[in-house]
C-alpha cells in the first residue's frame, strides 16, 4: 500500500472538567495510526464513543490533534491549511436536518463557494451549479429551494454536491446514510460509489453499520475506546475477525439468514466510561479471552496484512 | 397457541381535519401468548402510531378512529376501555430511552411510583420491590443505581429501567416501539436477549416495531410489513424472507445491504412515500411500483391468504419484476 | 462540582457585581450637569454651605476615596443624609419600606397563582375556545399601561363601590390590606401576562415530552402526572420567570405607587429625583439593586436544588 | 456515533410547490392594526382643522360635540386630534428606542456567542450589571441628566434594552454554532466572520425580529409611564402617557380623558404582539 | 405664596396678629365662642414641610403658617382702620413729639415652660430681630432705641414717622432673654415660646405634631388638644386623603377639584392677598430688553384665564401689590391688558425675535399644570419658544439665586394687612434678583415709610405701580382666591384676606 494519506500516533484529548492544573480529560483518540491508499474507500467502524467521528473531524481540519500528525503525500495536514490544501479534503455529515443552512437556497450556497474559491469564472457559476445538480441526480429546479423543502435523501445529495463543488481529492463521509431509510440509503450509497469511481477520489467512510461498510469499503479499521483494534481488507476482517471485539460485533449485528450458534460470542457488560483510563487493554473488562497479561500491557497492532491489537488473537499472532 | 390480543379494523384519524383523513389503517392485528410479532416499515409508515393507538396515547392532533380491540382475560375475550389496559394488561417501551424517564426524579422513585400505583404497597416496600425489578432486568449494583438520576445512566441501562417499569405493571403484553434504535449494536443484542428471556419467563406477548429488517428476521416469529399506514404483507418470518410476495417487500430486501453478501449493487426504491393528505384511492405503492397497472390505481388490494400461510395485499403478488 | 461549590461560586460572583453597582450608584451623582454640590445646595446656597455640602458628600476627594468611604459607610448602614430634610437616608428608606414590600409580596404571589393556574389550564386544553380566550387576554394584558390599568380599577371599582380606598396605605393591618387590594391587582395585570405566555409555551412543551406519554401508558392519571411530575418542572420555570421579571417588577411598583399614592420607596424615589436629593436617590438605587441581586441569587440556588443536571455544570 | 435515533420520518416533508409561505391570520390582523395606526398618525391630523398644541381655555373640558368629536381637554384643545397626533411621537420614539438597542445587542450577542471566551465574559458580566441595576432608576436619571425629551429617552432606553437582545442572540448563536452546517462551512474554508454573517446570523434573526416587536410594545409602555411620572416627553407635545396623567384629576367628570389614551396604547400593543406571535408561527411553517 | 430668600432678602411672613383679629371679631359674631368644646386632634394636610423652626431665616410660606402657632408677637394684624390689634401687648401709646411707642405687656403672659414673660425678653427679641431677621429688618430699620420700663412695659423710640414699624413688629417673635441660656440652634430645635401651641414632635418631610400650650396667656384657648400636620405633595393624593376622611383641614383645594368637595366643606377666601406673577430675569437677554418684557406682559390673556380657570374665584388684575390690603392702589399710567398683535409685533421688533425661554414653576398653592401650560401656550402664540422647567419650590429658588432662570411663574401672597410688608419685600428681594430700577423703588418705599397720612402712603404706592407698569419689570397674571377643604365638625375657622388662619379658636364638634 503506497502511503498517500498517513496518520501517525494521532491523539486527541478534550478537557471536560476538573481544574486548569488537574483537568479531567476525555481521551477521544489514543495514538491512532493508519494509511489510506489513493483512490480506495477506507472504512472506519465502531460503536459510540470509539472516536471515529473525532478522527473524521481531525482529518477534515475541524479539530486540532493533541499529539501525532496527519500528512498527505508527506505534507502535514493540520487545522490551518492553505486554500489549496483546504479544497483537497471535503466532508459530508450525518444529520440531513442540520447539515444544510436552512436560511439559504441551494444556489446561493453553491455559488458562494464557487465565488470564494474562484473555482470557475463568475459567468460560469450558474452552469457549474447546474452541472453539480445533475452530478448528484437532482433536478436543476431544486437550486431555488431551501433545505426545508427537500426530503432527507435530497438534502444529503445537496451536501455531496457542496463537497464536489470544491473538486476535492479526499471525501470524508461521517455516517452519511445513518439518518436515512433503507430505500433512500441505497440511492445515496450508489451515488457515492459512482462518484468515487468516476472522479477517482479517495473516501474515508465512517459508520456504525457493519453491513454498509461491508458493501462499499475496500479496507476497514475497527475502533474501540479511541484505539484501532483491527485493520485490514474488508473481506478478510469480516470473514475472519481475529480480534475478540470484531468477533463480538459480527455476532451482535442482526443478519438476514441466521448464523449457526457458537460462531461468535456475545459480549457481557457495558463499555467503560471514556473518562476512566484503564491499564492494559481497554477491552479486557468485556473480553471473553482476557488473560493476566491483558491487564498490564496494552497490545500493539501486529501482523502482516491483517493487523490486530490483541495478546490472544484468533489464529495466533503471526497470521 | 392461545390468543392474547385481537385487533380488527383499527384506524387512526387526523383530529381536526374537516374531511376524515386517516394516516393509519384500517388494519387487523393478532398476538398469541409467548409470541413475538414484528412490525416493520420505513419512516412515515405509521408503525409507531399503531402501537400508541393500542393504548390510546396518541400524540396531539391524532385520534383513534374506528376499530375493536379485544384482550384474552381468564379465557374469555373482553373489550376493555384503553384506560383500563394502561399499566395493567399492556406495557409500552419507547424509542428514546432518555426521554421516557422524568429527569427530575431518581430512578428508584420512578419505579417505586409505578409499583405503588398497581400494588398499593407502602413506600418502603415499593423501594425494595424496585431494587428487585432492577436486578431482574440485569442492572448491575441495583441498590446504588436506584439512587441515580436518569441523566447519570447510559442508554442501555435507561432502557432496562423502562422495561422494569413495564414488568412492575405485571403486563402480559409488551409493546416495544423501536426500543434499540438509539443503542449500539452490542447493547441492542443484550436488550433483545433480555426481552426474549422475559418472554419465556413470563409468557409475554411482544409486539416489536422497527425499521431494521435484519433485526426483525432475528427475533420475530410473525411479521407485518407496513407501507403508508397499511399492512401490505404478513406471515411467519421464515416464509416472508424466503419468498416475499409483495413488490414493496421485495424492493426493501433488494435495497438492504446484508453483512453476508459483499458484492452486487443495491437497488434503491425511487420516489418518496405518499403524504396522508393525498393518499390515492388505489394501491398506495402503485406510484413507486414497477408492476403497477391500471387495476392497481383503480382500487386498493386487500390482504388475501396465500398458499404459503402468509397474506399479501397486491393484485400481482408473487410475479417476478 | 458539588452543589455547595456551585453556591459558593455564585456568591463569589455577586461580589464584583455589587462593586459594579456601587460604582454606578456613585457615578449617578456626576451624571447631573454642572456642579452637584451647588445644585443640591439650593436654598441657603451661600458659598460656605456649598463647600460644606461638597465636604459632606466627599465630592472634593478623588473618586476612589469617595468610593471606599461610601462602601465603608454603606456597610455600617449609613447611606448619608437627605439634602432636603437632613434625615438619614436609612431612616427614610426604613419608613418607606413597608408599603413597597407589601405591594411586591402581594403582587408577586397573586401573579404567580394567576399565571400558573391560567397557563396550566390553557396548556391542558390547547386550541379550545378557553385557550384562545386566555391567549387573547394575555396579549391584551401585555399591552396595558400599568398606571392606566390602575386608574381604570379606580374608575370602575373603587369609585362606584367605595369598597377600597383609591389611594394611601391606610391605618393598621386591616387598613393596609384594604388599601393594597387594587394596587396588587394592578401589579398582577402588569406582570402575569408575560409570565403566562412563557409558562403556557413551556407547559405545552412539557405535555409533549415522552415521559408524560409513558406515565400515561403506565396507568398514571392526569392529576398524578400534573402534581407529582409537572409541578417540579413548573416550579423550575417559575423561578427563572421571577428572576427575569424582578427588574420590570420594580419599575411597575414605582408606577403603581404613584398611581395609588402609596408612600413607598418608589414614591420616595420620584420625589427625590424631582428634588435632586442625590443621597436618597443613591440609597434607594442601592437598596433596589441589592434586592434584585438577592432575588437572582436565590433563584439560581433554588434551581440548583431542583435541577440535578444543573449542579454538575 | 450512536445509531441515528432520529429518522427523517413521520409525514416526510414532501417538496412544496409554492416557495412563499402564506401569512398567518394573526400576522395579517397585527399588520392591519399597525397600518391603521400609521395612517391615523400621518393623515389624521391633516383631516381635522385644529392645532393640537394651541390651548383655548375658554372652551375647556367641553363634552363631545359635532365640532369636537371627542370634546376638548383641560386646556381646551381638541382631544381627538391630540390622540392622533400622539401617534407621531409614541410610535417613532418607541420604534427608535427599540431599534438602536437591537443593533447593539444583536452585534454584541453574536460576537459573544460565536467567538466566546473573553468577549463572552465581558458581555455577560456587563449584561448582569445592567440587569441588576433597577431599570427605572437608570432610565430616570439618564433622562433627568440629559434633560427629558425624545432623544434622551432613546439613549437611556438603548443603554438598558440592549441586554435583552444580547442575551437572546447569544443563546441562538451558541445553539447554531454547534450545528453541522456551520462545521461544514468551516471545512469548505470560509473565514469565521463570513460564516457568522452569512450562515449563523440569518438563522438567528427571526427570533430577534419577534423579540423586537415585544420590545417596541415595552418601550411604548415605558415612554408613557415616564411621561406619567412627569419625566418623559415635555408638554405641550401630545403623548399618551402624559395625557393620561393630565386626565387623572378629571376621572369622575371626564373619564374618557384618561381612558382613551390608555386604550390607544393597548390596542397598539395588541397589534404588535399579534405581529410578533404571527411571525413566530410564520417562521415555523 | 411667598418664598424665602437667603440672608439679605426680606421674607414674606404670616402676620402673627391673627389672634388680634379674633378678638376684634367677637364684636361682630358674638355667639361663636359660647358652645365651643375643647379637646380632640385636628389633622391638617399641606403640600410641603417647614424648613426649620428658626424664626430668623424663614424659608417658605409653611414657616409663616406654623411659626405663629408656636411663637407670639406684641402686635397682630387686624381688619381695623389702623390695621393692627393688641397681641402680647395689651395696649400701647404713641408720643408723637418723642416719636416713641410704649407697649403695656399683659401681666399673665408666660412662656410654655411656665416662666414669666417680662419686658427684658421683649427688648432682647426686638434687638435679635433687628440684627438677625434677614427678611424683616428693613421694616424695623427705623428703631433707634429699645428699653424696658419696669417688668411689664417697653419703650421703643423711632427716627421719625415710620409707617413700616408696626408691620415690622408683627414679625418680631418674642423669645426668652438670651434664649434661656441655650444656644440659638438648641433653642430653635425645641422652642420654648409663648404661642398657643408647643412643638411636640417633628419628622421632617412627613409630619409635625403640635400640643396645646398650657400656659398660653389667652386662658381657655386653644380648644384643641393637638394639631397633626401631614405633608402630602400631590394635588390628587391630598384630595383623596381628604375624601377618605383621614384629614380635617386641607389647604389649597385645586379649583378643578371644587366639584369633588361638597360646598358645605368648602371655605373660600376671596379676594385673597395673592398675586400670580410672571417674574422675569431682566439682567440678561432676552428680558433685558423692554420690548421683550412688553411682549411677555401683553401675550397673557388675563380675562380668559380668570373666566376659564378661576371662575368667580378671583379679582380683576390690579397690579403687583395685592388688592384687599390697606393703601394699595392701581397704576394710573396704563393697565395690564392683553394685546396679542402688539405682543407679536413687540417681540418681532426686538433683538431676539423668536426668543427661546425656560418657564420655571413649582406645582404649589394655585400653580398647576393647567395654568402653566396655558401660559406656555399663550407665550408661544406671541412667538416665544417656551420650554417648561417644572421642579419643586426649593430647587427653582436655588436656580433663581444663581441667576440661572428666564421667567418664573409663582403665586405671591402677603401676610400683612397693609401694603407695607409686600412693598418692602419687592424692594429688597424681587428688585435685586430681577434687575429692577432699585434707586427709584427705594425712594418710593422711603416716601411710603415717612408719609404722614393715608393719601401720602397711597401716592407712594401709585408711584411704585406706575414704575412697574412703565418698565414692565414683572407682569401680574391675576389674583386667584384660596379655598380650604374643611371636614364636617370643624368649627371656628377664621381666615383673613391673607388666607392665614389661626388654630387657637378652632374647635371640633365631634
Amino acid at each position: 500500500m503506497n502511503a498517500w494519506l498517513k496518520v501517525e500516533n494521532l491523539s486527541v484529548d478534550f478537557p471536560v472538567g476538573g481544574t486548569r492544573r488537574a483537568p479531567v480529560l476525555l481521551r477521544a483518540l489514543r495514538s491512532v495510526s493508519l494509511e489510506v491508499p489513493k483512490g480506495t474507500v477506507f472504512g472506519v467502524v465502531g460503536e459510540s464513543g470509539c472516536g471515529k467521528s473525532t478522527l473524521a473531524r481531525v482529518l477534515s481540519g475541524l479539530t486540532a490533534p493533541t499529539g501525532g500528525e496527519v500528512s498527505l503525500e508527506g505534507v502535514p495536514l493540520g487545522m490551518h491549511r492553505s486554500s489549496i490544501q483546504r479544497r483537497r479534503v471535503q466532508m459530508v455529515f450525518q444529520d440531513p436536518g442540520s447539515s444544510l443552512n436552512p436560511a439559504m437556497t441551494v444556489r446561493t450556497m453553491l455559488s458562494q463557494l464557487l465565488r470564494f474559491h474562484q473555482i470557475v469564472p463568475k459567468d460560469r457559476i450558474e452552469d457549474r451549479c447546474r452541472e453539480l445538480m445533475t452530478q448528484v441526480n437532482m433536478p436543476t429546479d431544486a437550486l431555488d429551494r431551501k433545505p426545508g423543502n427537500l426530503s432527507g435523501g435530497q438534502r444529503q445529495r445537496i451536501a455531496i454536491a457542496r463537497a464536489l463543488a470544491l473538486e476535492p481529492e479526499i471525501l470524508i463521509a461521517d455516517e452519511p446514510t445513518a439518518a436515512l431509510d433503507v430505500s433512500v440509503q441505497a440511492s445515496v450509497l450508489n451515488l457515492l460509489q459512482g462518484l468515487i469511481r468516476d472522479l477517482g477520489m479517495t473516501m474515508i467512510f465512517i459508520s456504525h453499520d457493519m453491513a454498509v461498510v461491508r458493501r462499499i469499503c475496500d479496507h476497514v479499521a475497527v475502533m474501540y475506546l479511541g484505539r484501532i483494534v483491527e485493520i485490514g481488507k474488508t473481506e478478510h476482517v469480516f470473514t475472519d475477525p481475529r480480534h475478540p471485539y470484531t468477533n463480538a460485533l459480527m455476532a451482535a449485528v442482526p443478519r438476514l439468514n441466521p448464523v449457526p450458534a457458537g460462531e461468535y460470542q456475545m459480549l457481557k457488560a457495558e463499555q467503560p466510561s471514556p473518562l476512566a483510563n484503564i491499564s492494559g487493554c481497554a477491552f479486557r473488562g468485556r473480553c471473553p479471552k482476557a488473560g493476566s497479561i491483558c491487564a498490564t500491557q496494552n497490545p500493539d497492532l501486529a501482523g502482516k496484512n491483517q493487523l490486530v491489537a490483541c495478546h490472544f488473537p484468533k489464529g495466533g499472532t503471526d497470521a | 397457541m392461545s390468543g392474547l390480543l385481537d385487533i380488527t379494523n383499527l384506524r387512526i384519524d387526523l383530529g381536526q381535519a374537516r374531511t376524515p383523513v386517516s394516516p393509519v389503517g384500517p388494519l387487523d392485528l393478532t398476538l398469541d401468548v409467548g409470541e413475538c410479532l414484528g412490525i416493520v416499515g420505513e419512516s412515515g409508515s405509521g408503525k409507531s402510531l399503531t402501537l400508541k393507538a393500542i393504548l390510546d396515547v396518541l400524540p396531539e392532533g391524532l385520534v383513534r378512529g374506528a376499530g375493536t380491540l379485544r384482550v384474552m382475560e381468564q379465557g374469555k375475550w373482553v373489550e376493555p376501555a384503553a384506560k383500563d389496559l394502561r399499566g395493567r394488561k399492556i406495557g409500552l417501551i419507547s424509542q428514546e430511552p432518555g426521554a421516557a424517564l422524568d429527569p427530575l426524579m431518581r430512578v428508584g422513585d420512578l419505579i417505586g411510583e409505578i409499583v405503588r400505583l398497581h400494588s398499593g404497597c407502602s413506600r418502603a416496600e415499593s423501594k425494595t420491590r424496585a431494587i428487585d425489578l432492577l436486578r431482574q432486568v440485569g442492572v448491575p449494583d441495583p441498590e446504588k443505581r436506584a439512587t441515580f438520576w436518569p441523566h447519570e445512566l447510559s442508554g442501555g441501562l435507561k432502557q432496562r429501567i423502562v422495561i422494569s417499569m413495564a414488568l412492575a405493571c405485571k403486563s402480559e403484553i409488551l409493546l416495544c416501539d423501536e426500543p434499540t434504535t438509539a443503542l449500539d449494536v452490542t447493547i441492542q443484542a443484550q436488550i433483545v436477549d433480555l426481552l426474549r428471556d422475559l418472554q419465556k419467563q413470563h409468557g409475554l406477548g411482544i409486539i416489536f416495531v422497527t425499521h431494521d429488517l435484519a433485526l426483525i428476521r432475528q427475533i420475530a416469529d410473525r411479521i407485518c410489513i407496513m407501507y403508508a399506514g397499511l399492512i401490505v404483507e404478513t406471515g411467519p418470518s421464515a416464509e416472508i424472507f424466503k419468498a416475499p410476495q409483495h413488490p414493496y417487500t421485495r424492493a426493501l430486501l433488494a435495497a438492504l445491504p446484508d453483512i453476508e453478501a459483499s458484492s452486487g449493487n443495491l437497488q434503491p426504491i425511487e420516489g418518496t412515500p405518499p403524504n396522508p393528505t393525498d393518499f390515492s384511492v388505489g394501491c398506495r405503492f402503485a406510484a413507486r411500483c414497477a408492476l403497477a397497472t391500471e387495476a392497481c390505481r383503480a382500487a386498493r388490494p386487500l390482504l388475501e391468504k396465500t398458499e404459503r400461510g402468509t397474506m399479501v395485499a397486491c393484485f400481482h403478488a408473487g410475479v417476478a419484476p | 462540582m458539588s452543589r455547595a461549590g456551585y453556591i459558593a461560586k455564585r456568591l463569589l460572583q455577586t461580589v464584583p457585581l455589587m462593586a459594579g453597582i456601587l460604582l454606578m450608584v456613585l457615578l449617578l451623582l456626576h451624571a447631573i450637569p454642572g456642579d452637584p454640590a451647588r445644585a443640591i445646595g439650593g436654598i441657603n446656597a451661600s458659598e460656605e454651605t456649598v463647600q460644606k455640602i461638597r465636604e459632606d458628600l466627599g465630592l472634593n476627594k478623588s473618586l476612589p476615596v469617595q468610593y471606599i468611604t461610601y462602601i465603608g459607610n454603606a456597610l455600617q448602614g449609613d447611606l448619608g443624609q437627605s439634602t432636603r430634610s437632613g434625615r438619614s437616608v436609612t431612616s427614610i428608606i426604613a419608613d418607606r419600606l413597608a408599603p413597597t414590600i407589601w405591594l411586591l409580596l402581594t403582587g408577586m404571589v397573586l401573579s404567580i397563582i394567576v399565571s400558573s393556574v391560567v397557563s396550566a389550564i390553557s396548556a391542558r386544553n390547547k386550541d379550545t375556545w378557553l385557550d384562545y380566550s386566555f391567549v387573547a387576554l394575555t396579549i391584551g394584558g401585555i399591552s396595558i399601561p400599568t398606571f392606566w390599568a390602575g386608574l381604570m380599577l379606580i374608575l370602575l371599582i373603587a369609585l362606584p363601590t367605595g369598597l377600597f380606598p383609591i389611594s394611601g396605605f391606610g391605618q393598621g393591618f386591616s387598613g393596609h390590606v384594604n388599601s393594597i387590594v387594587l394596587p396588587a391587582t394592578t401589579f398582577a395585570i402588569a406582570i402575569s401576562p408575560v409570565m403566562i405566555r412563557a409558562l403556557r409555551t413551556k407547559f405545552i412543551a412539557l405535555y409533549r415530552q415522552d415521559f408524560v406519554m409513558m406515565s400515561r401508558a403506565a396507568g398514571l392519571g392526569e392529576g398524578a402526572i400534573l402534581f407529582r411530575h409537572l409541578t417540579r418542572h413548573a416550579a423550575l420555570i417559575l423561578i427563572t420567570m421571577i428572576s427575569v421579571q424582578v427588574g420590570p417588577m420594580i419599575f411597575v411598583s414605582v408606577v403603581i405607587e404613584k398611581t395609588f399614592a402609596l408612600p413607598g420607596l418608589g414614591q420616595a424615589l420620584v420625589n427625590a429625583v424631582s428634588q435632586r436629593d442625590f443621597p436618597v436617590i443613591q440609597g434607594i438605587t442601592l437598596v433596589t439593586a441589592l434586592f434584585v441581586t438577592f432575588v437572582h441569587l436565590t433563584g439560581d440556588i433554588l434551581t440548583s436544588f431542583l435541577n440535578p443536571k444543573m449542579s454538575l455544570k | 456515533m450512536t445509531r441515528a435515533a432520529e429518522h427523517s420520518h413521520a409525514l416526510a416533508p414532501a417538496p412544496r410547490r409554492k416557495q412563499r409561505r402564506p401569512l398567518t391570520p394573526k400576522l395579517k390582523a397585527g399588520l392591519c392594526i399597525l397600518g391603521i395606526y400609521v395612517l391615523m398618525g400621518v393623515f389624521g391630523p391633516m383631516l381635522l382643522p385644529f392645532d393640537p398644541d394651541k390651548s383655548d381655555i375658554l372652551s375647556r373640558l367641553q363634552a363631545p360635540s359635532a365640532q369636537h368629536w371627542l370634546g376638548t381637554d383641560q386646556l381646551g384643545r381638541d382631544f381627538l386630534i391630540r390622540l392622533l397626533f400622539a401617534i407621531r411621537i409614541d410610535l417613532p420614539v418607541a420604534f427608535a428606542a427599540s431599534f438602536v438597542p437591537m443593533i447593539i445587542g444583536t452585534a454584541l450577542g453574536a460576537i459573544a456567542g460565536y467567538y466566546g471566551r473573553l468577549t463572552d465574559t465581558i458581555v455577560s458580566r456587563a449584561a448582569d450589571l445592567v440587569q441588576a441595576f433597577p431599570v427605572y432608576v437608570f432610565l430616570l436619571v439618564l433622562v433627568f441628566a440629559m434633560g427629558s425629551g425624545a432623544t434622551s429617552f432613546i439613549i437611556a432606553a438603548s443603554a438598558i434594552a440592549w441586554v435583552g437582545y444580547a442575551r437572546l442572540t447569544r443563546g441562538e448563536v451558541l445553539r447554531l454554532r454547534e450545528m453541522e452546517f456551520v462545521a461544514a462551512a468551516r471545512v469548505t474554508g470560509l473565514p469565521e466572520s463570513r460564516i457568522l454573517l452569512t450562515h449563523v446570523l440569518p438563522n438567528a434573526l427571526p427570533q430577534t425580529v419577534i423579540y423586537f416587536m415585544s420590545d417596541v410594545v415595552m418601550m411604548v409602555l415605558v415612554l408613557s409611564s415616564l411621561s406619567f411620572l412627569g419625566v418623559g416627553i415635555q408638554p405641550p407635545t401630545a403623548e399618551w402617557g402624559r395625557m393620561i396623567a393630565e386626565g387623572q384629576p378629571f376621572l369622575r367628570s371626564h373619564w374618557w380623558l384618561a381612558a382613551a389614551p390608555g386604550l390607544m396604547v393597548m390596542v397598539f400593543g395588541i397589534g404588535l404582539s399579534m405581529i410578533g406571535d404571527g411571525l413566530d408561527e410564520w417562521y415555523q411553517k | 405664596m411667598n418664598f424665602n430668600l437667603n440672608p439679605g432678602m426680606t421674607r414674606r411672613g404670616l402676620l402673627s396678629t391673627l389672634s388680634a383679629a379674633l378678638i376684634a371679631l367677637p364684636m361682630l359674631g358674638g355667639d361663636v365662642a359660647a358652645q365651643a368644646k375643647s379637646g380632640g386632634t385636628l389633622t391638617v394636610a399641606r403640600p410641603a414641610d417647614v424648613s426649620s423652626m428658626n424664626v430668623y431665616n424663614h424659608a417658605t410660606i409653611e414657616d409663616e403658617i406654623v411659626h405663629p402657632m408656636v411663637f407670639d408677637t406684641l402686635v397682630y394684624g387686624a381688619n381695623n382702620a389702623e390695621g393692627y390689634g393688641p397681641g402680647l401687648a395689651e395696649s400701647w401709646t404713641f408720643d408723637a413729639a418723642a416719636n416713641a411707642y410704649t407697649f403695656k405687656l399683659r401681666d399673665n403672659a408666660k412662656f410654655a415652660d411656665g416662666s414669666a414673660l417680662t419686658a427684658a425678653d421683649v427688648v432682647f427679641s426686638i434687638n435679635e430681630s433687628k440684627e438677625k431677621s434677614a427678611n424683616y429688618k428693613g421694616l424695623i430699620a427705623g428703631v433707634t432705641g429699645v428699653e424696658a420700663v419696669g417688668d411689664h412695659s417697653v419703650k421703643v423710640t423711632l427716627a421719625g414717622v415710620d409707617n413700616l414699624f408696626l408691620a415690622g413688629l408683627t414679625w418680631v417673635y418674642i423669645v426668652p432673654n438670651n434664649y434661656g441660656g441655650m444656644s440659638a440652634d438648641d433653642f430653635f430645635a425645641k422652642p420654648n415660646a409663648s404661642g398657643p401651641f408647643t412643638m411636640a414632635e417633628w419628622t421632617p418631610g412627613s409630619s409635625m405634631t403640635l400640643a396645646k400650650n398650657p400656659n398660653y396667656w389667652n386662658t381657655g384657648k386653644p380648644y384643641l388638644d393637638a394639631v397633626e400636620m401631614k405633608i402630602i405633595s400631590g394635588d390628587n393624593e391630598r384630595l383623596a386623603a381628604f375624601q377618605s376622611g383621614g384629614i380635617d383641614l386641607y389647604e389649597n383645594v385645586r379649583f378643578d377639584f371644587m366639584g369633588q368637595v361638597p360646598a358645605s366643606n368648602q371655605h373660600i377666601v376671596n379676594p385673597t392677598a395673592r398675586t400670580m406673577l410672571l417674574y422675569s430675569n431682566n439682567y440678561k437677554p432676552p428680558f433685558d430688553n423692554i420690548e421683550v418684557r412688553k411682549a411677555l406682559s401683553m401675550a397673557i390673556n388675563r380675562d380668559a384665564i380668570q373666566k376659564a380657570l378661576w371662575p368667580n374665584l378671583s379679582v380683576p388684575v390690579q397690579g403687583l401689590l395685592m388688592p384687599g390690603t390697606a393703601d394699595t392702589v392701581p397704576a394710573t399710567n396704563g393697565t395690564w391688558d392683553y394685546d396679542p398683535e402688539a405682543a407679536k409685533a413687540a417681540l418681532a421688533g426686538s433683538p431676539t425675535p423668536n426668543a427661546k425661554i425656560r418657564l420655571a414653576a413649582a406645582y404649589l398653592r394655585g400653580v398647576d399644570e393647567v395654568l402653566v401650560q396655558t401660559i406656555q401656550s399663550q407665550l408661544q402664540e406671541a412667538g416665544f419658544e417656551v420650554e417648561l422647567n417644572i421642579s419643586d419650590f426649593n430647587t427653582i429658588l436655588g436656580q433663581v439665586l444663581n441667576n440661572d432662570f428666564d421667567v418664573w411663574l409663582l403665586g405671591n401672597t402677603t401676610f400683612g394687612t397693609t401694603a407695607a410688608e409686600m412693598f418692602n419685600f419687592y424692594a429688597s428681594a424681587f428688585g435685586p434678583l430681577g434687575g429692577w430700577d432699585l434707586p427709584k423703588i427705594g425712594a418710593d418705599l422711603a416716601e411710603y415709610r415717612t408719609a404722614t397720612d393715608k393719601a401720602g402712603r397711597e401716592e407712594a404706592v401709585r408711584k411704585f405701580e406706575n414704575l412697574m407698569r412703565e418698565t414692565y419689570a414683572a407682569s401680574p397674571v391675576g389674583h386667584p382666591a384660596t379655598v380650604f377643604g374643611v371636614a364636617d365638625g370643624v368649627k371656628g375657622l377664621e381666615t383673613m384676606v391673607t388666607s392665614a388662619y389661626r388654630l387657637d379658636q378652632v374647635w371640633l364638634d365631634r
